[in-house]
């Protein structure tokens, strides 16, 4: 039994390969706008989440979580779409800030998605307006619990045993 | 030197060239040129050593309902003052001598009028949007501007979760 | 779809240094015509972060334009702050009292010095030095608490209003901010003899993309970049606005140390220098900080009079500028805002030709280019 | 007296184990999820324009070549002087050291010619600029 995620069965395997996966989330640089310079802080010799194993990489073909930061434009959407698609699985999805959630500030604004779940589907949307180093941890450790309680068999063939 | 003292040189220089100066206190005074007359005022402004415009400072566009305004703040660092330029344009085919000649700074501001309020500059070396993307139809800054229901598959409005 | 925007040239390659890159600060598209390593043309093409504020600030009132005003340049969004109030308050013919001036003019140069961190910071750490860019980082986390005090936000501050400022100085705040100067001052020496008089930087730095005056003036480069080469403009010097004529400070201009002036490495030098002289200007606002009303009397719903007027201010980068044109409602009828990195883009072509694809890294990082100004 | 070299057989065998094994086991606990926009070039989030396959400029070609030359040159040096206390003792200390003078001077000439015909430095210019 799994003490954290009570009444999930994940067997010894599952947590060995989990641990190993909870404790290196390489996240992408990929800044579009203010909430970037919190990612940097967060990354930064303070708040420093680099103990949890994240470290920040600029290329999406290394990373397994994928920080969106800041408004996603129209124009910058299909990038966004192309990048996710070109990181390898397993791979998990943080909006952050209010402007990646649901257009924030920009909702009336003819240029910016209203919130980047329209384009890549999120795992943790983080609230705040540049929100702080400390929430952008809080959300990585989030994903941490999450990876918990998965069971590699799933994440091994994502498209066979996608459930409905 | 102050705005009326340059328009006593500009009808000089152009007898027969209808200036007009706008703008009282607290508001920034401004002379209004007609568009066929831009290209030539522009040069006698830049070349002028009295006046020695070499500093484009912003060259931008407004929607006046009724026409289209091209406007240029111009500053001179040798002698240290400044004027503001107005062109009226009409507001189904707004088009106007580009300056980019004169100031290389002009380029990058005309395409961006061009982008945001459809202004068409004649003889400009490249004049397409800036902003935003290329196949974007419409010019948002204009008063009548619609905006679309999507783009490229992804929606403009999103589900206000109070109302769902 | 996304379809490929040139054909290329046979013999080169047109690579793009794309929307997502760590050396391009921010979302901004470099089309790289290259023969391997040495550029034929670099087109900037941006617009990735373009969010309509302008068309935001046209549909909201002025109260509620100022957070709009702070995310034109999250790195310096004081200057936006105060750039668009003075805008506000020369149509309205507002008076803004004394103290209020020095709590803007000590928001400012905080904020001034936090942005050349970055710029800085980022431009070393593109260039391969990554130590310095977190010793920068700590210092910035040092002002970023100073603004929690003034205006309770770490990045995007709202924190001045038409009239003046949201909030009294913090009592405590003065001294505070002189013990970090003295801690701080001897922190820029070091830098400057790890990085700045570094042989390998300067190597990477001298000569390496030289804009001369005279198309420094043409392209309207404002603020560092324009002084580096040679151009001692300032508006806060060459025209002062707010409280800046109390103060004594130098206008740092480029003097081609050790390259010919106007280079990358003038543009640098002129960062590191400007943060002194804030430090300097902190020193004499902090101690003669004036007592007596904080925010001149203005009503709740701003109702501004017909007519227009440009608000400018000395940004960390450049001037940004606040065209402002009302039409006697309580929201701006236009405004249209001239930022330094729109024209330190434009001006990334021309002097691309025949630099390496490393020295571009090296030009965009010197002339402090950010997405957001760029694309509002 | 073949059973000396069984143990080269076995490290080869179980060097070949070690990696065939990783690979094996890798390909059954990796995920597998293809798509076409995964396979596609990554270029900062753009799609790539005309081919990779181009003659670029090979203008490091003789610099590269240059450094090969010098540090193995380096490395040879390094042995001589492992073991130049044994050979003082033994009492040709002298004579190594002149051989090892000699070697190094060959190389020094050569370094000279190739300082002298600039094959030190890499051109900056545009291989070919032939303006359109």
């Amino acid at each position: 039994m799994n003490d954290d995620m009570p009444g999930v069965l994940t067997s010894k395997v599952d947590w060995l390969i989990n641990w190993g996966r909870w404790n290196s989330l390489w996240y992408l640089l990929f800044a579009t706008a203010c909430c970037g310079i919190e990612m940097m802080h967060t990354g930064g010799p303070r708040a420093d989440v680099d103990r949890f194993g994240a470290v920040p990489r600029a290329a999406p073909r290394q990373s397994d979580l994928l920080i969106v930061a800041g408004s996603v434009t129209y124009k910058m959407a299909e990038r966004l779409r192309l990048i996710y698609d070109q990181m390898p699985e397993p791979k998990y999805v943080i909006a952050m800030g209010s402007c990646a959630n649901c257009g924030g500030l920009f909702t009336r604004s003819y240029s910016v998605v209203k919130g980047v779940d329209l384009v890549v589907p999120v795992d943790i949307y983080l609230p705040g307006c540049a929100p702080r180093p400390e929430a952008l941890t809080d959300a990585i450790l989030k994903i941490q619990k999450k990876i918990k309680g998965e069971h590699w068999a799933d994440k091994r063939r994502p498209l066979e045993n996608a459930r409905a | 030197m102050l705005a009326h003292e340059i328009l006593e040189k500009l009808t000089a220089r152009f007898p027969d060239v209808a200036f007009a100066l706008h703008g009282e206190l607290p508001s920034d005074p401004s002379i209004t040129v007609p568009a066929p007359a831009l290209a030539s005022v522009a040069a006698f402004l830049k070349s002028e050593p009295g006046l020695a415009f070499d500093f484009l400072r912003c060259a931008c566009g407004v929607d006046m309902k009724d026409r289209l305004d091209a406007v240029y703040h111009l500053y001179s660092m040798k002698v240290g003052h400044s004027i503001v330029i107005k062109v009226a344009l009409p507001r189904d085919n707004p088009v106007v001598d580009s300056v980019s000649g004169l100031w290389d700074s002009a380029n990058w501001f005309e395409r961006e009028a061009f982008d945001l309020l459809g202004i068409r500059f004649a003889g400009h070396p490249d004049l397409r949007r800036i902003m935003l993307p290329p196949d974007w139809e419409g010019h948002p800054l204009r008063k009548d501007y619609k905006e679309k229901s999507d783009y490229h598959g992804i929606p403009t409005d999103r589900l206000d979760p109070v109302k769902v | 779809m996304l379809e490929p925007k040139a054909k290329p040239k046979d013999g080169f390659l047109l690579v793009n240094m794309g929307p997502q890159h760590p050396a391009t600060h921010g979302v901004i598209n470099f089309l790289i015509e290259t023969d391997g390593e040495v550029m034929r043309r670099a087109t900037p093409d941006v617009g990735y972060l373009h969010r309509g504020i302008e068309k935001m600030m046209e549909i909201t009132s002025y109260p509620g334009n100022m957070p709009y005003s702070d995310r034109v340049d999250y790195l310096a969004s004081m200057f936006a702050n105060h750039g668009y109030a003075m805008a506000v308050e020369k149509l309205l013919g507002i008076e803004v009292p004394k103290r209020a001036e020095y709590c803007r003019v000590i928001a400012d140069e905080l904020n001034r010095i936090a942005s050349h961190l970055v710029a800085t910071g980022t431009m070393a750490m593109d260039l391969g030095a990554f130590t310095p860019f977190t010793h920068w980082l700590r210092e910035r986390e040092s002002i970023n608490d100073f603004m929690e005090f003034i205006c309770g936000s770490r990045l995007t501050y709202n924190y001045m209003r038409v009239g003046g400022v949201y909030a009294d100085f913090p009592a405590g705040l003065g001294d505070k901010i002189l013990r970090w100067m003295d801690h701080f001052e001897p922190i820029v020496q070091e830098f400057n003899r790890l990085i700045t008089n570094n042989e390998i930087f300067v190597k990477r730095l001298a000569n390496v993309a030289v804009i001369p005056a005279d198309l420094a003036i043409s392209y309207a480069l404002t603020g560092p970049n324009l002084r580096a080469s040679g151009v001692p403009f300032d508006l806060r010097r060459s025209q002062p606005y707010g409280a800046y004529p109390d103060f004594e400070f130098d206008v740092a201009v480029g003097r081609g140390i050790r390259g010919t002036v106007g280079d990358c490495y003038d543009r640098f030098v002129v960062r590191v220098e400007e943060m002194q002289q804030s430090c300097r200007i902190l020193r004499q606002a902090v101690t003669r900080l004036p007592e007596g009303e904080w925010r001149a009397k203005v009503g709740r719903t701003i109702k501004v009079p017909a007519g227009e007027t440009y608000g400018k201010v000395e940004s960390a980068r450049g001037e940004i500028g606040f065209y402002l044109v009302a039409d006697g409602s309580d929201k701006p009828y236009r405004m249209k805002i001239r930022t330094g990195s729109f024209t330190a883009a434009a001006v990334i072509e021309a002097i691309s030709p025949g630099l390496m694809i490393a020295d571009l890294v090296a030009v965009i990082g010197s002339l402090d280019v950010v997405a957001p100004e760029i694309d509002r | 007296m073949y059973f000396d070299f069984a143990n080269v057989l076995v490290f080869l065998l179980v060097a070949s184990l070690f990696v065939g094994g990783a690979l094996v086991v890798g390909s059954f606990l990796r995920p597998k999820a293809p798509n076409p926009d995964k396979s596609t070039i990554y270029e900062c989030g753009e799609r790539p324009i005309g081919k990779a396959w181009f003659n670029f400029n090979p203008r490091f070609y003789l610099l590269a070549l240059v450094f090969i030359l010098f540090d193995v040159e380096l490395a040879l040096t390094f042995p001589v002087a492992a073991v130049f206390k044994d050979w003082n003792e033994a009492g040709s200390g002298g004579l190594a050291l002149i051989e090892l003078l000699l070697f190094l001077l060959v190389l020094a000439v050569a370094l000279a010619y190739v300082w002298g015909k600039g094959n030190l430095t890499f051109n900056r210019e545009l291989s070919r600029d032939d303006e359109e």
